[in-house]
């Protein structure tokens, strides 16, 4: 079926068979990753056309190969490694990565590019805070190939973040496009995709679809196995799995929850499945009421129907977790999370917080159909304990503000720790002020503990840290954790080679089609 | 002394042949009967189903029909059934209510406009000129957007999609109207302003209105679907067709077609029953016209 | 040629039928001019449509109507379409209703003439020119471009005559080629039906209601009444000499500007839904005995082609003298008391009737004729002064110049009759009157005070009757309610306000359960005598009469016009009016103003205007108003068409006055004394001279 | 000459409405919750980031000043930068409006052409089982929800049949179609490249088909009631009773008459289609102008609405414009 019965193709000679065609969601909304540009369609891409300096390795989890976050190795860079201090990084640059321009990539360009990341004040500027590098003059150029990242404290995150924050542009080409008004080429970076990652981008229709081709120039280790893949925007589930289903697409980038189980039985499509660690949780406002009142936040913990949820919105494909820590992550310890479905012991903890019925808004993303199916089983369970939830879907600008004041009572979050360390969690969302702690809680415990952890190296000290924190949250209970989906793509059978992101942003590098 | 019979209106087309109107009448019958037996199903809807429309059955999501559920239950595990029948309240509610309301807010302005004229009818009409250039589904997005996704704010915004329009039906009308010689017989009989707008004009301006507005509240329904499936309509878990109809799309490719078949089946009957009935009183005005 | 023969026609509709045609029979011959005359409804449209093959659906026609030998109703589909144009060709009632409104009318000439006369398009483009001159309009080859909607009444029907007789037909039906024409226009429209069936040879048939218009140039008449043929026969014996009761009251109906008043017949006619079995006509005659209630009469041919159907012919004169029209004639004694023989009587107008209000309009005593009277010298009413009315359009700077300088003076008691061709702004004045329109110069008085700074309840003061009956009813308000409008604008009480809406009804003859109805279930002639009522409710000083009577049919004209001429004659108030049609002014005005272009040309007491006309224009209309039994050569004869005639400086009538000189193109022409009345027409004394050389 | 004054004095009209319709929507966007900077700047934004990234769209600056530098950009053809995509408004929305024009402008047109044959013909034959069938089936059509609709001829044509490309795009990529216009099939017209043609065409059936169904039945009720008044008309049988020939009835005398009311409910139903493409353009992956405003509104973009917005306005009174032009020009009452 499909454009293989289509003449026309074969009058071009079509797609070469080798050509791998992916559907994603929605169009990246720019190309430019410092200024703008924060999408996940965006960053996917980043990662696969940007040249990174250092990233992920590859281990296997089960039958599934999966990125290892614990294992940073460096890629378009020669290496990058710390001095004694741990406060100085020295980013050896591989001499011979050219640009699509046919530059080099010199020692200037990282400079350039880090410079124009602090002046944008954005993504990147925000995460190198957590390292201790404020300011671009942290940045020092030694040689034509070394660069010095001065920070001012050591941290243990600093091949995490920097894995996920090192990437160079063509600073030559680019400075040509900078004007007076412009110093930073916005409007060119915007509208032209970067050169010199593991992939070109040959031709992007805005809106539609994206070429890319593989980056024969790169003198790194783990090049790019496909030579072209084709990613089409396809925003309705439907619809993608229709033309996989059909073999007009290879990979299906938005397919969730049922369609998946679904697929699992087509002919002509695996569905590739991975252990992940995507969170999936509702974080109540500690400041708020009624979640100011921790058996408020009890009785909810007791309301939630986990087992439900995870037969009813992921099709029994999901993991219950036991703590706030994900599953996977050193420490995590089951006595994290004491609470199950149960209605009665809700009711009591509803009572002890001497009120019989309380009312709250249930936030979460338009358009998601996962946490909009969770809040409809909360709702109805929440409900029968006492508690009345009204829904609220919002769309991303609202999402976006409201998480900014930090005025949400109850809200479903989803999604995954870039960096597999409770460190790492503490940092983004559990201590005071941190960014993703929707939940505004703070505990001077957790403070300490998370000062006292900078300086901890030592494992065994760490994990009698991470139990004291578990034990901490299971008293406090700021989220209602409910599970851990596993990671599952939908693929056509020639389809090789996946490697599941921790971070899910996928490494099409390693993607290949059988013939 | 032979009969003929003459050449039939289908090969000679004649004046003033009058047509029977009796198709007018079925149209009209068979609309208003589909509508009929919508409202009921809307009212007696608790009556009608086993289940309530947002009940979750523990046993199972997207049970095929037969059994506890009659139609089967969806991705929420809630009774398609019952969610269709209470569907009809608030799709047969909002429709209703917001032509209504598109009704009377354009038929006041175009009374105003029409009669009255000069800067006033400039000035209204220009105001209905930016709202009726301002695309429907922005205006809808932003409305939804500004006053969330409640029943009172639907029919808020599908009125103010289709107000505009009204005004500009019924503006027509009046000026047509205002030129008839029994206004003037009103004027010089002494009726003020005020009483012959509301006397005079008021009534004989809303024959096209009773016409279109069956038709509008069908197609007030279909915005009412699209909101929903852009995900600006009614919220979840609320029983509505046109979200019932967006969450089972992809359930109709996997064949599971009692999620989201009913619904639209159930929108596209009411639309239909509406649209009939327009027609109906349409060709019915039309002939009467004659 | 045409041979009809016992042409029947039901018209079936789901629910009702009507029995629209019952053996009809006459026939026309090539040369001929036939009239087909009878009131509204009686079947004169179904005559010609069934000559032509195209009955409504759901029509069942008996009988035959032969053309050259074939049977139109037996024809096929190939043969209508030869028959059709060619065979009988149509002009249509409304001339511009039934001209195509997309296509100029060039082309719809062009069509015809390549259809049926088989030319090339450019042949067909010289002779639609030549057409176009041979019916009268002028300069034919820039109207060939026009569109329908561009071209004046008059002008329209020329073009539909010429499309009619480009199809080269052996038969030309005109079905009411003249109604809604001025008085100037009806004669040289008529004229042309005239010249096609001498000049050409080609038959015609000639449909009105209106009998004085076509009585000069038919050669036999043929009276339908709901129909059925009652009358047929040459000319001058049916419309001079009548013998049917229907006949004659259908002549005594029609106003006359020699003076006297119409004689109406009370009721209307029935609407059948089969075959008549008994004489149609019987509710409403006077002589009917029962065997008319009960049989239906035999045509009976009398002589020379006159044939009736009637079981008793009147052979009385039509008017026993002259000027002794206001008496009732025999027949007019008003309708017996039972009608409800005529089955299905379904008319509205003919329920009334046989409800039985006796004497539906007595015409006799009460009301004293009104020529003689002379106005009683009363406040004034009414008085306009020097005005003037423009119609400003919407975007260009400029306007229509509607009244210039036009005074007045009315006291109660008194009637003024305004008369005018189309156009000229006899509408104008009502509203000016009324203060519908403001004067840009001049003022009005209505009792006393400027109609401008009058407040709503002293605006019901003057009140107004409308020229079409039904639309100046508000239609989703009943009777009752628009009677009492101005009752109410005057803050009456309300019940009060029943009383007095009873008693306005009351006055009008019409029965109380009217109260109640809508006005589309009115017949036009209740619902112009809703409208009287409403104007007499709140007792006005005036009442302005707008053409109150041309929308009506021949004999409820006649029922209205008395009614008029009862109201107008009350003391109580001053009446203006207005109308197009001389003869009915004649009947009941005390003074008569004469409008042209926006301007008075004259002005005088109605017989003096009348009988003793000094403006040439004034001359050129009473010339052309129709006089049955008589045939006359207009006095004056205008040159050109209304629309054609542009007013500059000097005389507004200059550019169609046939004695016009230098002094008339360059000289503004004001009122002057001559005699009892005064004229804007410097040459007046001259005129008897200079009209006996013309005719000579 | 009169219909350039015509014309003139239109577009003059049209200022004040499109000025009405700026400032609405200017502040209609900002009267919006929702911040438009947050979601460019990532979780780990500070506020002095959130103000820096505020500053360079100018949104710190005084309301007023804000519309004054709005309004002024506009007279210069300068739409402003997206804020989402930090590229100028102006050639994104160029690139957004081929598709979503060719997919309107082609499926009105073709609905149309379509309701004046059909209605026609069911005029002609009013009243009987076929013109019934017709309307009845029109009015289905009409029903439907457009999403739906998509959704099933996606089904049938693409997934049963297999008669029509994935619904993933506008043109088939091989062809290496030379973007000009944004509209696929008229650009690979102007290029010449024959697969293109064909591929774009072909991929332009369903969304178009779906369109069509859905404005159908008010085009069609409106030239069938029209096409039965001229019938039934008294014009339309003076020219029959004269015995002019069935093609010449046809052309002259039934159809442009029919067609005189047709340009202002044809404008109106282009406008509606223009606002509700969205839709389609979701369910057939038509990456257009729908999902682009969409887009903008869901992350106040505020440029990219505001341009989004004035450029609907401004096409639809446009085109109401043109079909009173059109009106004029086939109706010669029209005065103008
Ligand atoms: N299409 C029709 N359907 C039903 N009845 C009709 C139709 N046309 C005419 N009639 C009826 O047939 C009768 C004769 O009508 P016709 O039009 O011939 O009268 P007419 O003498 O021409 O009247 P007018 O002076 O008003 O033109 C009337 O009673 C009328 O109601
Ligand atoms: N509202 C108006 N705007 C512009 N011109 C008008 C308006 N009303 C009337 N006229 C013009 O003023 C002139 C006089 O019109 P009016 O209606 O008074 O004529 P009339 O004598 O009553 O004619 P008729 O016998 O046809 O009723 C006509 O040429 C008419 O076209
Ligand atoms: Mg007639
Ligand atoms: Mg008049």
């Amino acid at each position: 079926a499909g454009s293989k019965d289509n003449p026309d193709a074969k009058a071009s000679g079509g797609p070469a068979a080798t050509t791998l065609r992916i559907a994603v969601s929605s169009y990246l909304s720019s190309w430019d990753q410092d200024f703008v540009g924060f999408d996940l369609t965006a960053l996917m891409l980043f990662k696969n056309v940007y040249p990174y300096m250092i990233d992920y390795g590859v281990t296997s989890a089960g039958d599934s190969q999966i990125l290892d976050t614990a294992n940073i190795a460096p890629t378009f860079a020669e290496s990058f490694e710390p001095d004694s201090t741990q406060k100085i990084w020295t980013l050896k640059l591989r001499p011979g990565v050219k640009f699509a321009s046919g530059n080099e990539m010199k020692a200037a360009d990282v400079k350039w590019s880090k410079d124009r990341a602090f002046a944008a004040q954005a993504n990147v500027a925000g995460i190198y805070r957590t390292i201790g590098l404020t300011k671009a003059e942290q940045v020092v150029v030694k040689d034509d190939y070394t660069v010095e990242f001065h920070q001012e404290f050591p941290s243990a995150l600093t091949k995490q973040i920097q894995a996920i924050s090192l990437y160079v542009f063509d600073s030559v080409e680019a400075k040509k496009h900078a004007t007076e008004a412009d110093p930073w080429a916005k409007e060119w970076f915007a509208k032209n995709a970067p050169t010199g990652g593991y992939f070109n981008v040959a031709k992007a229709t805005q809106g539609q679809e994206i070429e890319l081709t593989a980056n024969t120039g790169y003198p790194g280790p783990d090049g790019a196995k496909t030579p072209a893949i084709r990613l089409s925007v396809v925003p309705a589930a439907a619809n993608q799995r229709l033309q996989l289903q059909a073999g007009d697409i290879d990979i299906a980038l938005g397919i969730t929850g049922q369609d998946l189980q679904d697929l699992k039985k087509v002919e002509g499509v695996k569905v590739l499945s991975a252990a992940s660690n995507n969170q999936v949780a509702i974080q109540m406002s500690v400041t708020t009421a009624p979640f100011d009142d921790v058996n408020v936040r009890k009785a909810l913990a007791y309301a939630v129907p986990y087992e439900q949820i995870i037969k009813n919105v992921y099709g029994g494909d999901a993991r219950p977790t036991r703590s706030l820590v994900p599953l996977d992550m050193p420490g995590y310890a089951e006595s994290g999370y004491p609470y199950a479905y149960d209605l009665d012991k809700a009711k009591q903890a509803l009572a002890a917080s001497g009120k019989n019925a309380v009312s709250s808004e249930l936030v979460f993303e338009a358009g998601n159909d996962e946490q909009q199916k969770i809040a409809v089983q909360v709702q109805a369970e929440a409900a029968k304990a006492g508690i009345t939830l009204k829904l609220t879907p919002l769309d991303p600008a609202t999402l976006g503000e409201r998480r900014g004041q930090k005025s949400i009572p109850l809200q479903i979050t989803t999604g995954q720790l870039w960096v597999n360390d409770v460190e790492y969690m503490l940092a983004t969302s559990f201590v005071k002020g941190a960014a993703l702690n929707y939940s505004n809680y703070t505990n001077p415990e957790i403070e300490q503990i998370y000062t006292k952890s900078h300086t901890t190296v030592d494992d065994a000290a760490r994990k009698q840290l991470w139990a004291q924190v578990q034990t901490i949250l299971a008293a406090d209970v700021p989220w209602v954790i409910i599970c851990q989906p596993n990671f599952n793509l939908p693929v056509r059978e020639k389809v090789a080679g996946w490697v599941q992101p921790m971070d899910g942003l996928a490494r099409l590098r390693y993607l290949s089609a059988s013939a | 002394m032979a009969e003929v019979q003459l050449a039939s209106a289908d090969s000679v087309p004649v004046v003033s042949g009058a047509r029977d109107g009796r198709f007018a009448n079925t149209l009209i019958y068979v609309g208003s009967g589909i509508l009929v037996v919508a409202a009921l199903a809307a009212i007696f809807a608790p009556l009608l189903s086993l289940w309530g429309p947002t009940e979750i059955d523990p046993s199972g999501t997207l049970a095929p029909p037969g059994g506890a559920h009659l139609l089967g239950t969806d991705g929420n595990g809630m009774d398609v059934w019952s969610r269709l029948l209470h569907a009809a309240r608030i799709d047969l509610g909002i429709a209703v209510c917001a032509v209504a309301l598109a009704v009377v807010v354009g038929t006041l302005l175009g009374l105003i406009a029409g009669y009255l004229g000069g800067w006033i009818d400039d000035v209204l009409m220009r105001i209905v000129d930016i709202f009726q250039a301002f695309p429907t589904f922005i205006l809808a997005l932003a409305v939804a957007a500004l006053l969330g996704g409640g029943f009172t704010n639907l029919v808020i915004t599908v009125a103010a999609v289709n107000a505009p329009a009204y005004a500009r039906l019924v503006r027509a009308e009046v000026r047509t109207l205002r030129e008839m010689q029994y206004i003037e017989a009103a004027k010089t009989s002494g009726a003020s302003t005020l009483g012959i707008m509301w006397r005079h004009l008021l009534p004989n301006s809303l024959t096209p209105v009773r016409v279109i507005a069956p038709l509008n509240c069908g197609w007030a329904m279909l915005t009412l679907a699209g909101l929903s499936f852009l995900g600006l309509g009614v919220t979840v878990p609320t029983a509505e067709w046109g979200s019932m109809i967006s969450l089972g799309t992809s359930d109709v490719v996997a064949g599971r077609w009692w999620t989201s078949v009913p619904p639209g089946l159930a929108l596209l009957v009411c639309v239909l029953g509406f649209s009939l009935l327009g027609e109906g009183l349409q060709e019915r005005a039309d002939a009467r016209r004659r | 040629m045409l041979q009809i023969e016992d042409l029947s026609v039901v018209i079936h509709r789901p629910g009702r039928q009507v029995a629209a045609l019952s053996n009809v029979s006459f026939a026309v011959a090539p040369g001929e001019v036939v009239g087909l005359v009878g009131e509204s409804g009686g079947g004169k449209s179904m005559v010609a449509r069934a000559i032509v093959g195209m009955l409504p659906s759901g029509s069942h026609a008996t009988g035959r109507v032969g053309f050259d030998g074939d049977d139109v109703l037996r024809m096929d589909v190939a043969a209508l379409a030869r028959h059709r144009g060619r065979g009988a060709a149509m002009c249509f009632q409304n001339p511009r209703g039934a001209l195509s409104p997309t296509r100029t009318v060039g082309r719809q000439l062009i069509d015809r003439l390549v259809t049926h006369r088989e030319m090339s398009r450019d042949r067909a483009r010289e002779s639609a020119k030549e057409l176009f001159a041979a019916v009268g309009i002028r300069n034919p080859a820039r109207r060939l471009e026009a569109y329908p909607h561009e071209l004046s009444g008059g002008m329209a029907q020329r073009v539909m005559i010429s499309l009619a007789t480009g199809c080269a037909p052996g038969l030309l039906i005109a079905d009411e080629p003249t109604t809604g024409l001025d008085v100037t226009l009806t004669r040289e429209i008529l004229r042309q039906f005239r010249h096609a069936a001498d000049t050409d040879g080609r038959g015609v048939l000639l449909i009105s209601h209106d009998l004085a218009s076509i009585a000069e140039v038919c050669d036999r008449v043929v009276v339908l009444y709901a129909g059925t043929v009652v009358e047929s026969g040459p000319a001058t014996q049916v419309l001079r000499r009548p013998a049917h009761p229907y006949t004659r009251a259908l002549l005594r109906s029609v106003p006359d500007v020699g003076g006297g008043r119409v004689v109406p017949t009370a009721g209307g006619m029935p609407l059948l839904t089969a075959a008549p079995r008994a004489c149609p006509f019987a509710p409403r005659c006077a002589h009917a005995t029962a065997t008319c209630r009960e049989t239906c009469p035999e045509t009976k041919t009398l002589s020379n082609g006159w044939s009736l159907a009637c079981f008793h012919p009147q052979e009385a004169p039509l008017f026993d003298t002259a000027d002794s029209r206001g008496v009732p004639g025999d027949e007019s004694v008003g309708g017996p008391a039972d009608s409800r023989g005529v089955p299905g009587d379904e008319n509205v107008g003919g329920a009334a009737g046989s409800r039985g209000v006796p004497g539906d309009l007595n015409v006799g005593g009460a009301v004293p004729s009104a020529g003689a009277g002379g106005a009683a010298a009363g406040r004034v009413v009414l008085r306009v002064e020097d005005a003037h009315v423009v119609y400003r359009s919407r975007f260009s700077s400029g306007g229509h110049h509607a009244l210039r300088g036009v005074s007045l003076e009315l006291k109660a008691g008194e009637t003024l009759g305004v008369v005018g061709e189309s156009g000229c702004g006899k509408s104008t004045l009502a509203k000016l009157i009324m203060g519908l329109v403001d004067p840009s110069e001049g003022s009005v008085e209505v009792a006393g005070r400027n109609v401008r700074k009058l407040s709503r309840a002293e605006r019901t003061r003057a009140q107004m009757v409308f020229q079409d009956p039904i639309g100046s009813l508000s239609p989703r308000r009943t009777v009752a309610d628009s009677i009492a409008e101005p009752l109410r604008a005057a803050k009456v009480s309300s019940a009060d306000r029943d009383k007095r809406v009873e008693a306005a009804l009351g006055r009008m003859e019409l029965d109380r359960s009217m109260l109640t109805r809508l006005p589309h279930e009115l017949s036009g002639g209740q619902a112009q005598r809703i409208g009287i009522a409403r104007a007499l409710v709140g007792r006005p000083d005036l009442i302005v009469f707008d053409e109150p009577t041309s929308a009506l049919d021949v004999t409820v004209q006649a029922q209205i016009l008395d009614v008029i001429a009862g109201v107008a004659a009350d003391a109580g108030h001053g009446s203006v009016f207005i109308s197009h049609d001389l003869a009915t002014v004649r009947g009941f005005a005390d003074r008569v103003v004469v409008l042209y272009l926006g301007r008075v040309v004259e002005e005088g007491p109605v017989d003096e205007v009348f009988d003793n006309p000094r403006h040439p224009y004034t001359r050129a209309l009473l010339g052309s108003a129709p006089r049955l039994g008589e045939n006359r050569a207009a006095e004056v004869e205008l040159v050109k068409d209304l629309d054609e005639a542009d007013a500059a400086a000097g005389c507004a009538l200059a550019a169609r006055c046939p004695f016009v000189t230098d002094t008339c193109r360059s000289q503004e022409q004001i009122l002057q004394p001559y005699g009892e009345s005064r004229a804007a027409c410097w040459r007046v004394p001259e005129l008897p001279a200079l009209i006996g050389k013309s005719a000579s | 000459m009169r219909i350039l004054r015509f014309v003139g004095r239109r577009l003059l009209q049209l200022i004040p409405v499109l000025l009405g319709v700026v400032v609405l929507t200017f502040l209609l966007v900002r009267v919006l919750p929702g911040d438009p900077i947050r979601s460019i700047l990532g979780p780990n934004a500070t506020e002095a980031d959130a103000d820096a990234a505020r500053a360079r769209f100018g949104l710190d600056q005084p309301l007023w000043k804000q519309f004054l530098d709005y309004l002024g950009g506009l007279v210069t053809g300068d739409f402003g930068t997206s804020i989402q995509s930090g590229a100028p408004v102006t050639g994104e929305m160029a690139l957004r409006l081929g598709p979503t024009f060719e997919l309107v402008i082609i499926a009105v047109s073709i609905a149309v052409a379509l309701a004046i044959w059909l209605g026609i013909w069911s005029a002609r034959r009013a009243d009987t089982a076929r013109d019934h069938t017709v309307r009845i089936f029109a009015l289905f059509g009409n029903s439907i929800p457009e999403f739906w609709l998509g959704l099933v001829l996606i089904l049938v044509g693409y997934a049963a049949l297999g008669w029509f490309p994935a619904p993933s795009g506008r043109v088939d990529p091989d062809t290496n179609l030379t973007p000009l216009t944004g509209a696929d099939l008229i650009d690979a017209l102007i290029t010449g490249n024959g697969p293109a043609i064909s591929s774009a065409a072909a991929h332009l059936v369903l969304p178009v088909l779906t369109l069509v169904i859905g404005v159908l039945a008010p085009l069609l009720r409106s030239v069938r009631a029209s096409a039965l008044e001229v019938l039934r008309s008294e014009a339309y049988a003076a020219a029959a009773a004269h015995g002019l020939p069935e093609r010449t009835l046809l052309r002259g005398y039934l159809r442009r008459a029919t067609l005189v009311r047709l340009p202002s409910l044809a404008a109106l139903v282009f406008g509606a289609a223009l606002g509700s493409t969205v839709l389609v353009e979701y369910v057939f992956s038509w990456q257009g102008f729908g999902q682009w405003a969409l887009r903008g509104l869901l992350y106040r973009d505020y440029p990219v609405v505001q341009s989004s917005v004035l450029i609907i306005a401004f096409c639809y009174v446009l085109v109401f414009l043109i079909a009173d032009v059109v009106h004029a020009w086939l109706d010669p009452r029209v005065k103008i």
